[in-house]
Parts: structure tokens; C-alpha cells; sequence
């Protein structure tokens, strides 16, 4: 049962606007969609991609340094998450898997919740109604339903916002994200389905979920797709701001798939190079996404040694907050262990949770009075 | 107070919740015009329109997802899983994201669900029509599991189950729809509990467990149980995640022996999890070891066979015996102390 | 979230050898797949239908007399499942859902296995390995997975053999439908995708299952499709022959929708009348499967009355067969209860089963000593 | 003899079966050239080709179904779920499909698949990733459920689940994947039975019954119990469905006391399923009710405070305590017996 690894998954026109050396392409289509982006937007969307690399970069370290368990790095995705972050309105609700840090950042999280997962410290880093964005996901595909019956309560509710759910090429082969397309189409749904097609699932390229450009499957259930550069922060804004359109104005959903890359490992516990060409990252940062919109501000003259500075110097700024933040997160106490997981009182939860109060107490007593013999029992802990 | 079937009084709550609260949906296969395979959301439809009263896209994970998306977005969606059989596909969505969803976000997203579920055999169904699997969602923290024996608590406590900010799984007795009660619409809500375990039947010999679809067969057990001088205290738990032990221990420390039956094959089912507790809680007040009369541990039969695997009021009886310590279908038994 | 309905799941256009009236319709790609069928096999086809439908009348009809529990007739679909089935070879393996009585047929079940099931005898009417076809599947959609990996077998043994699962118009939502597109796309296996879209799942019209053609969503995983007449017996067998020729070559998979209706109820327990139109029904009933080979038979002078007897003198004689194996059928055995839950010995089930044998032999001898208060307890049963 | 990590151990057994019967293939998401997240499959693609282990979609459903299908084309397949957590979008075919086939064909069909499993918290990992779930399946018919706890065990009872005909679910304590052993790679594999638990320390005042991770935990309870003269027997179970209750039982009449500590949460536990059998099967030489010592109800924490909610060796040992009437945490608690 070889893999029949014929049919590439990547071959298809993908919507650009800035060519990886920085040429901004003109797009009949496409075009208008960005026509408000001014200089000033420009320089804030390459500043976002910055800062979001600097924060991927500055949490890497803080997992190298035992302050993170984990960390999922999201180095090369940067204009796919900053293009459709930032084309998002503030009632827009996104959920997401748990690699979009980015679009988080363009949510206004806060930057310690960020890192409340990966420390350890909590299941979900922000409350998700203060951002409008669900936690991290960590069962693939499953947002892509609560999304869909998110944007089924919005339509039912009247309004325009539109949910947005994020999730990778991996995803794709889950049943749950193509039932998620056929609630999403049988509604009529205001759902964007947005892709990332960063060409691996931990080990396993993209060939072996998909033998087509994955953004052909949405059609067949009905949604209009689109492929764009993932590494293009312009095309991802402008692809993003048409599908969010169509949903706000009744036209349903839209599936995006923005090709890109993931340079860096799965997370922070992953060894890519045992398993993918060192020539595959080479070809990749040859087209990285912030470095083409860098050539494109210089062209322009944007990118003046007083604009670097001033970025570098939020960057850094960024960094500095979110390690602090880090660092100084309060410990979560014991009794946090029971709470939340119902919302009404539950007799056999309050009892364990009695059960163990008591045990505490207990042992704290204990402890005092023959800290000796306890001392052997505490080894194995 | 009117008479109406155990469908009808589900039917009656429903449309009732519906009434109350505007966030209330239904979502299932088949509810809509259809009105379900057991017509429980009959008229639902017609009456507060398809906004309301879904007919999903076959694929329960799917609607278990998009019901979460409906909670996250301020609803109350009440899932209908067409039998028993048809949960399994939605195990991932209940599991990791139903139950969970609350305790991860620190209480911020509310996932006040409602899954309805036919279960239970005796219908002359095929395969996958005639399940049990309370014990795969009592096993599982951040749920509450409920299940109904009769057209009055289904009229209440559906109701009750919609109300819950926590996500409950109703059990509805499917051999039981056609049975008719007594149901008083007019009661308070807030009067009982849906946590509470209720005594049906009053005894002193000996404490029966049951819930749902046996309620009723432990109930005939009880008479004619008496008519050998042997008296059954009945309870019909009602809540199966969390039991309400308090009751249950009450009655043991009464009766000193415990005899709980179901339909689940017997290994790991709530049998196991009740004697557990009530030896836990009250060991030196039993004269006799815990009694499980259930399912077997096999897949549930095909129909010419389930009477063998369901427990009725036979064997029901035989496992009295064994708890009173009357002569009984193993007292002859070697190596089994009970 | 009102059900949007403007696109229609039944536009495309169908590959069709046989018009509704009865004329043989030329097809460039297609009439080359038929060209060995002469007039003995089309009779042969027609006997098929014939037989197929008496078979569904008798068991519907047993159901009325309480002979069975249910029964999901197969009515209007005879064409679909005799055409796909007999193109197959006697090596193929059929995973089929619990309509396909028709295909059963074709794979030479001994009728009274069709029964078993609904009668409540069993949970599997056959041997699978004795016609090579998997009992009635009762979860949707998911024998399609197991027709994948069972072709992935056929693959990793080197044979040519072909898997072929059925499903309908309503099991494409079910994630495993999709997963199974997945597997068989990646390891291009030799399956075969064979969806009757009766129009009907149940109460819920295909429209809501899919807003375009359910054939469009197999290229999106990249596996080719083809739609069909499925009331055109010549049609179906061509478009299957197709299909399995493409995956005994190392073609991989196929994805076939024939386009068909359940004139029936869903099954014997339910009741059409309460969801659907009459006119639908009757627009249906006059592109009969039947019908028309009868027309093209008969237009050729291959109907005579002697052949129509002779049609109708095999069914009778099956029907008769049936309803005699149906009657006769040995009642199960009630140890039967625990047998094959393990092929080796289990001390749980074993125990239980011990100790169920002992009551029954408790409650025997019960019976004969007390039979008077041992009445009131059988009350209940 | 060699001494080995438990993973390798596991590695060197899937090996064996590989080297065996051509019919063993291995299927699971990066178990190919990553050799799995925890490299337990290191080297097996390299040396068997792909066709043979097989890098799969990422679809658990899609995993176990064409696993049933590998099955019935004569294959006997292993797959591995990356995390205990990611089990449940296939849980409908894995209780509907793998474990009845076989029932449902009447043999016919056999079912011959291992599915390895790592299980268990203590690594520090985020949600989904240190779950228990074992109690789902020992409560499904048909299925078979074994633990590991010791390289030697990981090594032989990975090719006897790989040999039985039955489906097996195969639980590795991922904690303790890089814990060394001995393993005799020569032992005959006919010699031992999967089936059977293991008394691994002998003791006479208390039984002490768990599996997989927290085997060690409890033999280290055994040894801090010795010095306050307190002779702990800790059986390892091995076999998680069906339950060696043989050996459990004998133990128990011997001590008259038992106690069962897993990580899984308590409510409808397998601790729960041992105190009842153990309870029907010797009442009368219990001298206290049986303890449970395990996980909350709780979903599984966030890792800063996983270690309340794993049993360790003070809670065991309070439990101990317990169960022998010595002064414990729960001595003054009101309403409770034991
Ligand atoms: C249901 C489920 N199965 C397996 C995993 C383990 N897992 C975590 S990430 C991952 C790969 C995901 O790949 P992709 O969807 O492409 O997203 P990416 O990580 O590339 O952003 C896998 C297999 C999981 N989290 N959930
Ligand atoms: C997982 C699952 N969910 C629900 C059902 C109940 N059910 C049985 S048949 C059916 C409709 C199937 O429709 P379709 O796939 O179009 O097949 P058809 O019956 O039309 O042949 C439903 C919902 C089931 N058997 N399995
Ligand atoms: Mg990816
Ligand atoms: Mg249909």
C-alpha cells in the first residue's frame, strides 16, 4: 500500500499580490479589496508580522529555558494569520486550532494568556467572549463544527458577524471538518473555513492527506474556494475580506486555502530533520513573508532606518511584556483543580473535592508531626 | 392534570421550554416534519418554524459540533440522537468538547445542551436499535446524565435538563413511549430536582436500584415479591451522574441489602459503580453483598433472543433471593460466596 | 437557519443508454463497456429486476403478516443494484448498507439469509466470505471505510480484485464517508464509491444533504466521478464495468452516483405520506427501471409472452422459496445468546453464561414444583 | 536477557510479531519515518517498507475502519492512537464495528486487531494528552483491554494481543516509556497468558490492586508501608477486561482488605467494577469495605496541578490506612463508614 504521491497537491494558481521579491502584482479580482491599504497599513501589517515573529521566537526561548512545557511555533505563517486577523471585525468569533498565535494577537489578547496553556497553568489562556476567539483546539478539526453552528446562531440571530475558523491541511482528512462543510452549506452558514496549508501535519506532508489542491474539496460541497499565497499578507487580507463580504451580506460560506510553510518544527518537542529535506526549508525562506513585504516597503521607501527602529523597538517591547508576563504568572492553587467543571453543584464532584480538603489538611498535620516517616513517602511524588 | 403518554408528556416539555425561552432550538434527524422516528417533536416544527426545530444533515458529530457553536454563540440546543446505537459518532464532540468546554474556559462558555436519547431494548429492533450506554457518559466528568421512567418526571425533568447551565444526557425509556400517566402541568419546576432519586415503591427487606425502562418491572417485582411476604423498597434513581447516594444509603441502612438492576452488559456498567459506593458508604450495615442483575457483557442480541439478555421480573426476583439468602438459582453454587 | 434550497442536488446531466420511454440512447464513452450484452442478457437483466422486486413485494408482505420485524424495500432502485451488481466478479467484495438486497441477489445469497436479520433471527443473515459481501451495515456510511481498507488488502496481496461499497444520498454527510475518500485517494486503492441518492434519507430530501450534485464531491479528493441514470439498468452496469476496469488496472478509486428513487417508505415501520408529495412519486414511477427495459425488450421483439411467463414463473417459484424459508426458518437457540462475542474463552462471559444456565435449569425445576406462584411472576415478561 | 526501556521494549515486540506473520501490518499518523511521537515505532518502516507500516491520513475514525477492513481481507493490523485523548473520533467504530463484528457474523468475521494506546498524565502535556480512558472499552462487549507495567510484560503481551484473535486495546503507560528493564527476549510467548494478573508483591495485610502506570507507584507504597510493619500485596492486573478476578479474590481472602488505585476518575472506574465483583465474590472475608484511591471527576487538569489529581504514593497510602481502620485524612469524617 505505497503512497501514490502522483497528483501534487500544490499545483495550482494561488491569488498574489506581492511576488516573493517583493513585486506588488496587480490582480483584476483581488485588487479592490485592498485598495483602503494605505503606507501607514502597509507598515502596520509588516510591524504585526514582526512583532508576532518576535513573540513566536521569544516563547520558543522561554520553552528552551523550562519556563513553557511546550510551544507551538508558527514561524512562515505570519501573513497568512496577520492578512486574515487583521481583515476581521471585532464581532467577528474565531475559533481556531492551537498554532494561530498570530490571529490571536490581532484579537488584542492579552500577551501573558498567550502563554497560559503552554505553561501549564490552564486549559484555555483567555476567556474567549473578552476576544471573541475561542481557546486553542487541540482535537483536530473539531472547531471547524463549533464555528458552523456558531455562525448558524448568528444568522438565526439576524446579524452580520461572521465566524472564522482556522485549522491545517492535516485537518482536512477528519470527518469533522467535512461534516462542518455540510452544515455550513446546507445553512448557508456565514463561515469562513480558513486553511492553512503549511505542508506538514507533524511528519506527514501534505501529499498524503490530499491528492488535489485542497482547496478543490470545498466545491464539491457546494462553498466557493479560493487558493492564495499563505505567505502573502496582502492576498490574505484581500481573500479574506471578500469571503467575509459575502458572508455578512447573505452569501454563505467560503473556504480559503492559503499555501505557506511551516519552518519551523510542530512544536518545541518535535525534530523535523528527521523526517524533511533541508532543501525543502531553503526553497521556503526564499519566499518568507515577511521579507517580501520588506522588499516591497523598501521599494516604496517605507522601510526607512527610523520605521526599522521603531518596530524593532515594539518587537522588543513585546517580547520583554511577554516574558515578564511569563515569568511572573501566579501558580494556580489546589482547589482550582475542582472548579468550573459544572456550573451547579454536583454531589459526587463536592464530595471528592471534601474528600481532599481534608486529605490536605490531614497531611499537613502529618507532616508536622512526623515530618520523618513522611519524608520516605513523599520519594516517589 | 392530564392523561398522556410517556412520548406525549416529552413532546409537552419540550414545547413548554420552547414557550419560555427563545434560545431554545432542537436540532436531530428527521425531527422536523417528520416529527422524529418516535414522533416526540411531533407538531414542533409547524408550530415555532424551522429556525427552531432543525432537521440537521446526517452526521451526529456534526450536529453535537454545531450545537457547541449554538451554545458559544447564547443557545440552548436540545440534540435529538435518532436510537441509542447513533451516539457513537458523536462520542469525540461529547467527550472532549461538551463535557469539557466549561472546565477549560474557567467557567466563561456555558454549554447548556441537552442530549436526548431513545434507549433501551424490547422493541424487536435490529442491531444498534436497542443500546445502552448510560455508563460511557456516567464515566464522564463535566456531563450529567438523567433518565426517565414515567410520563410525569419526563414532563418535568426535560424541562429540567433544558434549565441546567451544565450539559445533561436524557435517557428516554423508548419500550416505555406508549405507556400512559398521569402528568400535572401545572407543577412548579423549581419543586424538585432532577438530582434527586425518588422511592417508588416502599419496602423494608430488601433495597431495589433501578432507573428508566426497569422502573416499572422493579415496581411488579415489589408486588409480587409481596405476595411471598417480601418487602421491596423500589428507587428509581432518576440522576445517574451524580446518583443520589444519600437516598439510596438511606434505604440500605434500612434494608441491609441492595439489589440494583439494568440493561448494560454488567462489567462496568452503573451496577458496579452503585454497589461500590453504597459498600463504601454503608459496608457494616449490609447483611449481603450487592446484587447486579443486568445485561450480559455481549453485544445486545438480536431480537428472537433479547428476553434472555434483558433482566425481567424473574430474574429480577431470583436476584432477591440471592440477597435475602433464600434458596436461589446459585445457591448451590460452588466458590461463590453470595 | 432556514434551509437554503435554490441550488438543486439533481442537475447534472446523467449518463444514460436507455430513455425513460424505452430507447436505446447511443453514448460515445459509454456503449463500449456494453457492447457483449445481446439480447439473452438483457433478458437476463430484466428476469433480474423482475425477481428482485417480487422478492421485495414478498418480504414487504411478510412484514404485513408479522412473519418479519422490518423490512427496507429496495422499490425503484432495482436497476442501481442489479446493473452494479452484476458487473461484478465473483473475487469482488461487496460492503454494503441494509438496502442492497438486489446486490445480495446478484451475489447469489440463498434466500433465506436475506431474511434472517429482519425476521430478528440474526444480526447477519450470511457468511460474508461465502459471497464475498459484509452483512447489512446499520451505522451510516460506515462500511465504506471498511470496502477501503479491505482494497487496501487487495493492493498489499497484489490481486486485482475490487471492493465495491454502497451507501445513499444521505450517508455522504457522515464523516466516515469522507475519511473513506481520504484513505482511498492517498493509497489509491481499488474501491468503488457506489451511492444510490434515492432522494430520500428517510423524512430529509437530498437537498439537504448536498446543494450540488453529490457526484462533485469526489474530485475535490481527488478521485474521479461519474453520474448516472440509476433507472437504467444498462447504464449502471456500464458505468460499474468502467469503474472496476480503472481499479484492476492500478487506477484507484471511483466515485458512482446513481440517481434513483426509493418508491417505498424508508422501511416497513415508516410512513412516507407524512413528508413527501404524491406528484413526486408519480413523476418517479414513470421513469420506472422496469418499465423501460420492458419497453426496449419489448420494442426489439425479445418480450414475447412466453418469456414474460417465463419471468414471472422464476419469481413466483423465488418468491415461494422464500416465503417457505422464511416460515421454516429453525428458531434460534438460546445459548446462542453468548456465543461469538469472543473466539476464545472470556471468564466474564463465561461466569455470566454459567450462572444463566443455572437459573434457567433453577427456574425449570421451579416451574414444575410451584407453577402456580411462578405464574404471577411471568406476568410481566 | 538485555536490558531495555519499555518503549524499546514495545518496538522489539511489534518486531517480533512483524518478523513472524507477514499478516501484521502497523498503521497509525507518523509512526513511519517519525516512528511515531514516541518512537515506539522506530525503524519498523525502515526495515518492513511502507506497505507494511503505513503513515495514515489524520482521521482516527478512517484509522479504525480500514483496520476493519484489513481485517476482513485476512490482515491483522495494529494501529496506533498518537494519545489517549485522540481515541474518540473513533470510538463508533471501534464499539460498533470492531468490537461486534465477529458476534455479528456468528465468527465469521474475526477481528484480530491490537490498539496500542498511550495512556496516563504525568508528562507535563497539555489537554487530551493524558487521559485514562480505559473504562470505556472494558465496558464494551467484545472487546478485549490488557495494561502494561514492565518492559518484559510491554515485550511479551504486545505479541500475544497481536496474536489473539479477538480485538485488543493495548494501554501504555507513557510515563513510563523510558523506564528500563530486563527483558528475555527468548521467553515463549505460550507460557503466560495476557489473561492472567500478577501478584508482584506478596503481603498479608492488605491487597493492593491497580495497573499500567501506577504498578510502581504501588509497589513503592508496599515497600514505605513495610517500614510502619504494614505487608502490602500489590497484583498488577494486567488484563483490564476481562479481570483475572481469580487472583484478585484468593488475595483478598487471604487479607480481608482491598484496595484499587488507577488514574481514571473514580465515578464509574474500573475501581469501581473490582470492588463490586471482589465484593460478590468474598462479602464475608471483607473486614472493611474495598477503598478507591484514583483520579477526580474532573476532565484531566492542566499540568501544574496534575499531581493532586493522580494518586500518589500518599494517597495510597492514606487509603491503606484506611482500609486497615488506622487513623486516616477521612477518620473524622461524619456519615461515612469506613
Ligand atoms: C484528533 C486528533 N488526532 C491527532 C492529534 C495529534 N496531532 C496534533 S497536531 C497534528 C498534526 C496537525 O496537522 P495540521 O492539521 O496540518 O496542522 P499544523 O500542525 O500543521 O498546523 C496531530 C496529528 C490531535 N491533536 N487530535
Ligand atoms: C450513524 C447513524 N445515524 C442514524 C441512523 C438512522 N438512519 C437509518 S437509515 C437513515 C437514512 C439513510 O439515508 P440514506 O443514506 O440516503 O440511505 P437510504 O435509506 O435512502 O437508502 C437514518 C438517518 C443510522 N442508522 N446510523
Ligand atoms: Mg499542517
Ligand atoms: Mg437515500
Amino acid at each position: 500500500m505505497p503512497l501514490n504521491n502522483d497528483a501534487d497537491a500544490t499545483q495550482d494558481e494561488l491569488v498574489q499580490l506581492i511576488a516573493p521579491n517583493g513585486e506588488r502584482r496587480s490582480n483584476a479580482a483581488y485588487d479592490r479589496w485592498v485598495s483602503d491599504v494605505d503606507d501607514a497599513a502597509l507598515q502596520a501589517l509588516y510591524e504585526d508580522m514582526i512583532v508576532i515573529r518576535r513573540i513566536d521566537a521569544e516563547a520558543t526561548a522561554l520553552q528552551r529555558q523550562g519556563e513553557l512545557a511546550l510551544w507551538p511555533p508558527l514561524l512562515g505563517q505570519e501573513a497568512a494569520q496577520i492578512g486574515s486577523g487583521r481583515a476581521l471585525r471585532e464581532d467577528d468569533f474565531v475559533f481556531s486550532s492551537y498554532r494561530e498565535n498570530g490571529v490571536a494577537y490581532c484579537r488584542g489578547v492579552d500577551l501573558t494568556d498567550l502563554l497560559r496553556v503552554w505553561r501549564g497553568n490552564a486549559s484555555a489562556g483567555w476567556d474567549p467572549y473578552a476576544i471573541n476567539m475561542a481557546p486553542p483546539q487541540v482535537i483536530i478539526g473539531a472547531q471547524t463544527l463549533h464555528a458552523t453552528g456558531y455562525a448558524m446562531g448568528v444568522l438565526a440571530d439576524g446579524a452580520d458577524s461572521v465566524a472564522v475558523t482556522y485549522f491545517g491541511d492535516g485537518a482536512t482528512s477528519q470527518g469533522d471538518v467535512n461534516e462542518a462543510m455540510v452544515f455550513a452549506a446546507s445553512y448557508q452558514a456565514p463561515v469562513i473555513f480558513f486553511c492553512q496549508n503549511n505542508h506538514w501535519a507533524i511528519s506527514e506532508p501534505v501529499g498524503l492527506q490530499a491528492h488535489v489542491p485542497i482547496a478543490h474539496r470545498a466545491p464539491g460541497f457546494g462553498i466557493p474556494s479560493v487558493r492564495v499565497d499563505g505567505n502573502d499578507v496582502l492576498a490574505c487580507l484581500a481573500v479574506t475580506r471578500e469571503a467575509l463580504d459575502r458572508a455578512r451580506t447573505g452569501g454563505g460560506p467560503t473556504f480559503i486555502e492559503a499555501v505557506t510553510y511551516r519552518m519551523g518544527p510542530h512544536t518545541t518537542a518535535d525534530d523535523p530533520t528527521r523526517y524533511r529535506d533541508a532543501n525543502e526549508l531553503e526553497d521556503w525562506a526564499a519566499k518568507d513573508p515577511i521579507a517580501r513585504l520588506a522588499a516591497l516597503l523598501d521599494a516604496r521607501g517605507l522601510l526607512s532606518a527610523e520605521v526599522a527602529d521603531s518596530v524593532k523597538a515594539t518587537a522588543d517591547d513585546v517580547a520583554a511584556r511577554l516574558r515578564e508576563g511569563c515569568i511572573s504568572m501566579p501558580e494556580p492553587q489546589v482547589l482550582d483543580v475542582f472548579k468550573h467543571v459544572y456550573s451547579e453543584p454536583n454531589s459526587w464532584l463536592d464530595r471528592q473535592q471534601d474528600s481532599y480538603e481534608q486529605y490536605l489538611k490531614y497531611f499537613d498535620s502529618a507532616d508536622a508531626d512526623t515530618a520523618a516517616s513522611n519524608s520516605s513517602r513523599e520519594v516517589n511524588r | 392534570m392530564s392523561t398522556m403518554t410517556f412520548g406525549r408528556a416529552i413532546n409537552a416539555g419540550l414545547r413548554r421550554a420552547m414557550e419560555n425561552d427563545p434560545k431554545v432550538v432542537l436540532m436531530g434527524e428527521d425531527i422536523g416534519k417528520l416529527g422524529g422516528v418516535f414522533r416526540i417533536t411531533d407538531g414542533l416544527q409547524k408550530d415555532f418554524g424551522s429556525h427552531r426545530v432543525l432537521d440537521t444533515p446526517l452526521a451526529e458529530s456534526g450536529i453535537m459540533g454545531t450545537a457547541v457553536g449554538l451554545a458559544y454563540r447564547g443557545y440552548r440546543p436540545v440534540v435529538e440522537i435518532q436510537f441509542d446505537g447513533f451516539i457513537y459518532p458523536a462520542f469525540d464532540q461529547i467527550v472532549c468538547q461538551v463535557a469539557k468546554l466549561h472546565y477549560r474556559t474557567q467557567g466563561a462558555v456555558k454549554v447548556p445542551l441537552t442530549i436526548r436519547v431513545p434507549f433501551g431494548g424490547g422493541i424487536g429492533s435490529p442491531e444498534h436499535h436497542s443500546e445502552s450506554p448510560e455508563a460511557y457518559f456516567t464515566h464522564t466528568s463535566g456531563l450529567r446524565v438523567v433518565s426517565v421512567s414515567n410520563p410525569q418526571d419526563a414532563f418535568v425533568m426535560i424541562q429540567q435538563a433544558i434549565a441546567s447551565d451544565d450539559p445533561v444526557l436524557y435517557f428516554e425509556p423508548k419500550r416505555r413511549y406508549h405507556v400512559k400517566g398521569e402528568v400535572d402541568e401545572g407543577v412548579d419546576l423549581g419543586a424538585t430536582s432532577m438530582n434527586d432519586a425518588k422511592v417508588v415503591t416502599e419496602g423494608s427487606d430488601v433495597t431495589l436500584v433501578t432507573y428508566g425502562p426497569l422502573v416499572p418491572t422493579a415496581q411488579n417485582a415489589a408486588i409480587a415479591a409481596s405476595d411471598d411476604g417480601i418487602s421491596i423498597e423500589v428507587i428509581d434513581l432518576r440522576s445517574l451522574a451524580p446518583i443520589d447516594f444519600a437516598t439510596v444509603e438511606k434505604s440500605v441502612r434500612k434494608t441491609g441489602r441492595l439489589i440494583i438492576t439494568h440493561e448494560a452488559a454488567q462489567s462496568g456498567g452503573l451496577g458496579a459503580e452503585i454497589a461500590a459506593s453504597i459498600t463504601e458508604r454503608c459496608f457494616y450495615h449490609l447483611e449481603h453483598a450487592p446484587v447486579r442483575v443486568t445485561g450480559f457483557d455481549i453485544p445486545y442480541p438480536y431480537s428472537k433472543l433479547e428476553f434472555h439478555h434483558l433482566p425481567d421480573l424473574d430474574r429480577i426476583l431470583d436476584g432477591v433471593d440471592r440477597a435475602l439468602g433464600r434458596s436461589n438459582s446459585l445457591s448451590s453454587r460452588s466458590g461463590l460466596e453470595g
